[in-house]
């Protein structure tokens, strides 16, 4: 007899809407989950192109549908360390990291923060705010239970090991320093691969003076920037506080690097200069694009409605970024061949997407190939966009390639209805 | 301007964006003010003149009517009705001289929790100045 | 240019002219009576002087004789035509054809209340008329010979005597064929014309006619046909008619503009509002006679608003005192809010006023801003949605709260 | 009065209890009318917390409950839960949200106290006018009716058909198969073959729970997920009409081509051999490219974006067909000059580079280019082009394949009004919501997929086929009842004047009018419960269960204290 589970890797738009599927359908879902909160990449955004709607108001309730849904078993910190046995009858073992902060009795009010001795560098605000070793990474954040960071906390690495600070502080007994990582087994009929994607770490394109040049940002770091609930609360200033006047967005970031076109880059990026001019009118906006690609059938409205605001779209082959006696400055080669420059005090990088960090440790435990770009491959060619090679594993959202939020929502419904008709 | 004054405040807030953003405001431990009163609506499209009057005849000195971001609506067109009702119940009180400033419509989403507490204090300030509203302390009516 | 601007190229510019010795009135009569003969109707709804009482009621005639009683344009509006003609339809459309002559006010009022799904209008042809206004309804009770003569000079001198009640004194929608709707933006110039066109069929045309000749003024096609089926040719030209209802209009506006200024001074701010509705002692009779206010229980009187004794002890104490009857003001600010942009000024809530507050003139100066802020004109043609039951996506943005606050 | 009401503030460690003054609370609110007991607890929400108050409601015999705690959002459904188990009415429950709107937005301990009496106040007094409010259960019917026999449907009958599950497939044409069918060949890494496609249209040929109606239309249907009536009628051999139900319903209707007829300066249908895209898929499906003239062509240009400025969207596949057109073209006639002229290259697949990097290995020309203008000039094709910088240019060739924008299929706005589906203002059918819920429409259980919702390659719009199946073989389980919302609207008759405002308002379409009563009636299975309706209605004939006026107005009056 077939076992009827489904163990679902990741918990972001795809992760969630797959889990939220089965669950409904009265499938047992097994939820993993690598970080300490769920909702992926997309609640990091403040509003989503073409609508401008407000992304955390699109999720929240998606994720107390999760986290209440009882077909759905959430792991947190939790990674999957083997896969046994075959289509219907999955051996899974998972390996759950202590949170060393327990999920029942916390209640989320947060006084632990401020004692906590530590501080350092708040990785999920990509390094623009800090945050304590103990801590949710950001306000909002579900379930809203913090973790302990265990190199950091200074009695979990040793360095003061009578510290108990949080302990101190918390009221519910919620604080477990004692907690173990532990090794779960799991069996399941059926598995969804959907750990979604990374932005190609542009340290290694030193032609676009990330990190050398003061107020160069990333994508993701600019999507922090101007989140209501970001490291500023959406006050749009640079690294020394003065607000922009010149911004340059460029596109295709390691795109030629890649070998292949992200697909959501230059809508996204024209939805950043949409917010920047309504938030600074007066400010000059010029985005740096080789081939625009907005299909879909409002994209283009959008891009028309934009360059209408007075933003300058310049078509480039080559380009690059100095900084000449503190003056950042773009230069490039335009679409007929002419040099030219732009001066600007924020440059804002459109990384190319790739693989989510931990895809080809996972690819191998799970023992399905990678193709030639490093995300998981489907039969495409057999027309069945959301079957892996393998029987009973399927893949959806960006792990699977460059996406947008309907394209991963689609594609997670996908994944879900073959599962669903495959265990019935 | 009235200090000793504590305005009492009635707001409709929805409950997919403006109530989150009210709750956001609250486990940010964001101040303030402690003069509205929020009743929580399923969508501010539940809100017309018939709950607003009777607010204000009760006793309000200022109310709110909160929603999600027009586009935002969890139920797609809810807001764009309210402001429609909200757009005439306001003409109405700038005509006849009534006050327009008591009554108030606010987008707030559900990460805005630092709107909305910038937006209740500004209310609670403006109100404030303009003192008690006369709709529940005039004997004649 | 506003919803009921004169835009005098788009007004009728033929029709038919008949010559009225026996005076309008016989004239307009033996029209309707040929129209029965013709049947190009089978029944006609006009108001008839109740035999041996100086009365008006609404008819709805099929026997042409009793027709001789009937007058198109009464000294005054005793029950509103639009709701006669929804207890006609509210069930159901006409089986038969029905002419229904009514005043503007009358007919725009019927118009709204079709959007409003409380009259049925297939079959039935809105026939409307040149109106001067009417007198007030206390007035001519009091003394119903008296103004019956004040009336003729009113018809005789249009727009000078003023007499007539306020709001008709002010009225600047007297002639519907010269009222235009919004034009939407969207519909082609061509689509615009025949969608602006007002919802009546016929028009009888009074001005400029100085009680020697009318003007039967046809509309649209339907209006045509029925002068043909009257044997009447409709290529006479309409420009003296024209040429009047214009220079009335541009003096009501005038008349308007200041009278509302000066209401304004007089009931602006809670002070003043309060004082003008202090007398209301809560009958509820402008509600009740009202042609717009079509809930068959107001929720004003619904109950829902009865408080508990202790919640009315509790609020005398906030004020110090506590008048009755309860919640006047509520009452009118919330039938305002519900009818407002539907008002078409018709006037029979003051007439109906025992304590005579000059509500009709309040709603009507509220009417006006609110409906020129939603672009609205009620009444003047059906297929315009009502602005509540509609919406743009990008609009109303002045009373929103600012992205910034502070 | 003989409610029993128990009041319970939870003091959430110290979060409440050190911010507001709990003991003043209870000894303001138990003297409330209804109130029979009025206690604090450490943390309701834990289990100590949650057994304790259904021991409460127990032993107490309480018929209302109140907790005042953190916000709704947080534990709601916790407490309505711990009234189910203690056998009250988990709707006779208000939660009174002191923490997150009170204790941790108010510093001054008095003035949060002073709010906090409020809140519980209004709670208290609200709560006696709540109704036991109960889940309702409707039957319903596991069977689907997919309307068009492209690929998207033939792909959605075979993930939804099963031995319990029956599936209407509704195809307008003789065959199955659409657009599809004509097509030459796939890109290699969408399908590589067509035998994949034939091997769909067989199994689902074959497939005992799909009845296949073909030279089929629908023609009416009415009612909701779970339980829709559709009407199919059949223009074969005059076979006439077949009432069919179903629980659930999926569009794939479909797109069509931009007619490049609308765009003179293409030349089409003037100048011989200017062909538009499916026009030369059939010509290499029959395995023969040749010129009117019979004679194989030596040059072709391929012309992207034919009608995209005029329709106002990029139709995302035309870049990639017309590549393949490019290298097909090069296989059958090797030594052919293909050249592309492009805008933008839409390449937005992981794949869809590489594809795009060989076809420029091989020898195809790519020119960005616009303002085209094609001229017939002694027996070839003269295109003449501005070319990326401004410089106008001209090339001729033997053959013109046109690569025109995707638009909605002729019925797509009958099917609209049949189906009361808005559309969106490219003519496509309207997704629900464009982000989070992109295969759904205002009417629950009925979906579109494939290019009947906009332009879209074979891959996306199996996955939206898919898609639609995952929703309904999730929502629609053969023998299991659906739970429509509970907090809904309801008429009540008497106050009904059938204006209709509600039904203009209304986005669900849960509102009729019952012409007879001359009322409006609401379909409880379809309402969602936001209320608009009852906001819209000024004789307030329509009452929000949960959200009346009369509970509205007690928070109101209980605010105002």
């Amino acid at each position: 007899m077939k076992n009827p589970n489904v163990l679902v890797i990741g918990s972001g738009v795809a992760g969630m809407e797959a889990s939220l599927i089965l669950g409904e359908a009265g499938q047992k879902v097994y939820l993993i989950e690598r970080k300490s909160l769920i909702g992926g990449q997309t609640i990091k955004f403040e509003e989503v192109y073409p609508n401008m709607e407000c992304a955390t108001c699109m999720i929240a309730p998606k994720q107390q549908e999760i986290l209440q849904n009882e077909n759905i078993e959430l792991f947190l910190l939790s990674e999957v360390e083997q896969v046994k046995g075959s289509v219907g009858e999955f051996k899974v073992k998972i390996k759950k990291k202590a949170r060393y902060v327990s999920l029942a009795n916390c209640i989320g009010c947060g006084a632990c923060y401020e004692p906590c001795p530590v501080s350092l560098e708040n990785e999920f605000e990509e390094g623009l705010s800090k945050k304590k070793a103990i801590a949710v990474p950001c306000p909002g954040a579900l379930p809203n239970v913090p973790t302990i960071d265990p190199e950091n906390c200074l009695r979990l690495n040793g360095k003061k090991k009578e510290c108990q600070a949080c302990k101190e502080a918390c009221m519910f007994d919620a604080i477990n320093f004692s907690e173990k990582d532990e090794i779960l087994d799991l069996e399941v009929g059926a598995i969804l691969i959907a750990t979604g994607f990374g932005l190609l770490d542009v340290k290694n394109l030193p032609q676009y003076g990330y990190r050398k040049a003061k107020n160069v940002y990333t994508a993701m770091e600019f999507e922090r920037l101007y989140a209501a609930n970001g490291p500023t609360e959406g006050k749009l200033v640079l690294r020394d506080g003065e607000t922009p006047k010149s911004i340059a967005i460029i596109h295709c970031v390691g795109r030629s690097e890649q070998g292949y076109c992200s697909g959501v880059c230059c809508m996204y990026s024209t939805k950043f200069s949409h917010f920047l001019k309504h938030k600074i009118p007066e400010a000059k906006i010029c985005e740096f694009h080789t081939d625009l690609c907005i299909p879909g059938k409002s994209h283009q409205k959008f891009y028309q409605k934009i360059l209408n605001q007075g933003v300058d779209f310049i078509r480039f082959d080559d380009i690059k970024v100095e900084e000449k006696n503190g003056k950042m400055q773009v230069i490039y080669k335009n679409g007929n061949g002419e040099k030219a420059k732009f001066i600007a005090d924020m440059i804002i990088l459109s990384a190319a997407m790739i693989p989510g960090g931990d895809t080809e440790s996972l690819a191998k435990t799970i023992g399905i190939s990678l193709d030639k770009k490093g995300f998981f491959s489907t039969q495409s060619e057999k027309l069945s966009p959301v079957a892996t090679a393998v029987d009973g594993i399927f893949v959806a959202g960006c792990a699977e390639g460059p996406k947008d939020i309907p394209g991963s929502i689609a594609q997670a419904e996908a994944a879900a209805g073959k599962i669903l008709s495959i265990l019935r | 301007m009235k200090q000793d004054f504590k305005p009492n405040l009635v707001g409709f807030l929805c409950n997919w964006c403006s109530y989150a953003g009210a709750d956001l405001a609250g486990s940010s431990k964001l101040e303030v003010k402690p003069y509205l009163s929020v009743i929580r609506v399923i969508c501010s499209s539940r809100v017309n003149s018939n709950l607003v009057l009777n607010a204000f005849l009760w006793g309000a000195d200022g109310v709110l009517i909160a929603g999600c971001h027009p586009g935002d609506c969890h139920y797609e067109k809810g807001n764009y009705y309210v402001r429609r009702r909200f757009a005439l119940l306001k003409k109405i009180l700038e005509t006849l001289d009534l006050e327009p400033d008591r009554l108030q419509l606010s987008w707030i989403s559900a990460s805005e929790g630092k709107r909305y507490a910038e937006v209740v204090n500004k209310f609670a300030e403006d109100i404030t100045r303009l003192g008690p509203s006369a709709f529940h302390t005039n004997p004649n009516i | 240019m506003t919803a009921t601007q004169i835009d005098s190229n788009k007004m009728p510019t033929k029709g038919a002219i008949v010559s009225a010795e026996e005076g309008i009135n016989k004239t307009i009569v033996d029209i309707f009576k040929k129209s029965l003969e013709k049947k190009c109707f089978d029944a006609i709804l006009i108001p008839v002087r109740v035999p041996e009482t100086e009365a008006y009621a609404w008819v709805l005639l099929k026997d042409q004789s009793l027709l001789d009683e009937a007058n198109p344009l009464p000294p005054i509006i005793s029950v509103q035509g639009a709701k006669a003609l929804r207890s006609l339809t509210k069930r159901g459309k006409m089986t038969q054809n029905i002419a229904a002559i009514l005043r503007p006010c009358e007919i725009r009022a019927a118009v709204e209340l079709s959007k409003l799904k409380q009259i049925h209008l297939d079959n039935i042809s809105l026939i409307s008329i040149d109106c001067p206004g009417a007198m007030p309804l206390s007035d001519y009770l009091a003394d119903p010979e008296k103004s019956k003569k004040i009336y003729k000079n009113v018809l005789e001198k249009w727009g000078e005597n003023n007499s007539v009640r306020p709001v008709c004194h002010i009225c600047n929608r007297f002639s519907l064929p010269s009222l235009l709707p919004r034009k939407s933006e969207e519909t082609s110039p061509v689509e615009q014309d025949e969608a602006n066109l007002p919802s009546i069929d016929l028009h009888i045309g009074l001005l400029g006619g100085n009680q020697e000749k009318i003007f039967l003024i046809p509309v649209n096609p339907k209006g045509r046909k029925i002068l043909e089926e009257l044997e009447l040719k409709s290529d006479d030209s309409l420009d003296i008619w024209q040429t009047k209802v214009s220079e009335v209009q541009d003096k009501k506006e005038k008349i308007r503009k200041e009278f509302n200024l000066e209401l304004k001074e007089k009931i602006e701010g809670q002070e003043k509002l309060t004082a003008m509705f202090n007398e209301c002692i809560n009958c509820h009779n402008c509600m009740r006679v009202c042609p717009i206010c079509y809930c068959q229980q107001c929720f004003f009187d619904s109950g829902a608003l009865t408080l508990s004794p202790e919640t009315y002890l509790s609020r005398s104490e906030k004020k110090g005192a506590l008048r009755f009857p309860l919640d006047t003001m509520l009452f009118h600010l919330g039938r305002m809010s519900h009818m407002v942009l539907s008002c078409v000024s018709c006037g029979v809530c003051e007439d109906a006023c025992p304590m005579s507050i000059p509500v009709a003139q309040i709603f009507s100066l509220v009417a006006d801003q609110t409906q020129k802020s939603f672009d609205y004109a009620p009444g003047i043609n059906k297929e315009e949605p009502l602005p509540l039951q509609d919406f743009l996506e990008d609009e109303f943005h002045e009373v929103e709260t600012p992205k910034e606050v502070n | 009065m003989n409610e029993k009401i128990g009041v319970y503030v939870c003091e959430c460690g110290p979060n409440i209890s050190e911010r507001i003054d709990i003991d003043r609370v209870l000894e303001e609110i138990s003297s409330a009318e209804g109130v029979k007991v009025a206690k604090k607890f450490g943390l309701l929400c834990s289990n100590d917390g949650k057994n304790y108050l259904a021991d409460e409601i127990k032993k107490e015999e309480l018929t209302h409950l109140v907790v005042a705690a953190c916000s709704p959002r947080e534990h709601e459904q916790t407490f309505m839960n711990v009234c189910l188990e203690a056998g009250l009415n988990p709707y006779l429950f208000q939660l009174i949200n002191i923490r997150e709107q009170c204790a941790w937005m108010i510093s001054d301990k008095e003035e949060a106290t002073r709010m906090a009496i409020k809140y519980i106040h209004a709670g208290i007094s609200r709560v006696t006018l709540h109704k036991p409010l109960l889940k309702k259960e409707l039957d319903s019917i596991p069977d689907v009716l997919i309307i068009g026999g492209g690929i998207s449907g033939i792909e959605a009958a075979l993930c939804l058909a099963g031995k319990d599950r029956k599936v209407y497939l509704v195809e307008k044409t003789e065959l199955l198969g659409g657009m599809v069918k004509k097509f030459s060949e796939l890109l290699p890494y969408q399908g590589s073959n067509l035998a994949v496609i034939e091997e769909k249209i067989e199994q689902v040929q074959n497939n005992e729970n799909v009845e296949i109606l073909t030279s089929s239309e629908v023609e009416d249907v009415r009612g909701f997920l779970g339980n829709f009536e559709a009407v199919i009628k059949s223009k074969s051999n005059g076979s006439g009409t077949k009432e069919i139900k179903i629980g659930a319903i999926i569009v794939a209707t479909g797109f069509k081509l931009f007619d490049p007829k609308n765009t003179p300066q293409f030349g089409y249908g003037k100048i011989e051999n200017v062909l538009d895209a499916l026009e030369f898929e059939e010509m290499s499906a029959s395995g023969k490219i040749l010129l009117k003239n019979g004679n194989p062509p030596k040059s072709v240009a391929l012309i992207h974006c034919v009608g995209r400025n005029e329709k106002g969207y990029c139709s995302k596949v035309c870049c990639l067909y017309s590549i393949k057109f490019a290298r097909h073209l090069q296989d059958k006639l090797p030594g052919i000059d293909v050249s592309e002229f492009y805008s933008d290259l839409c390449l937005p697949d992981k794949a869809d580079q590489d594809y795009f990097e060989e076809a420029k290995k091989k020898g195809i020309h790519f020119i960005r280019a616009d303002d085209f203008e094609l001229k017939e000039k002694d027996g070839k094709i003269n295109v003449e082009y501005k070319a990326a910088g401004g410089k106008k240019d001209s090339i001729a060739v033997d053959m013109t394949i046109l690569a025109p924008a995707m638009v909605p299929s002729e019925d797509t706005s009958k099917l609209a009004e049949i189906l009361n589906l808005p559309l969106d203002e490219t003519g496509f059918f309207k997704e629900v919501h464009e982000m989070l819920d992109p295969i759904s429409t205002p009417i629950e259980g009925v979906y579109v997929a494939g290019c009947a919702l906009g332009p879209k390659n074979i891959p996306e719009s199996i996955i939206q086929s898919q898609a639609a199946s995952g929703k309904i073989l999730s929502s629609l389980i053969p023998g299991k009842k659906i739970e429509p919302e509970v907090k809904v609207s309801e008429i009540r008759e008497e106050f009904c004047t059938g204006c209709q405002t509600c039904l203009s308002v209304c986005f669900y379409g849960a509102i009729s009018f019952d012409e007879y009563k001359g009322i409006s009636v609401v379909n409880e299975a379809i309402c969602r419960g936001c209320g608009s309706c009852v906001g819209s209605c000024p004789s307030g004939a329509i009452r929000s269960k949960h959200f009346t006026y009369p509970q509205l107005y007690r928070e109101v009056l209980q605010a105002l204290r």
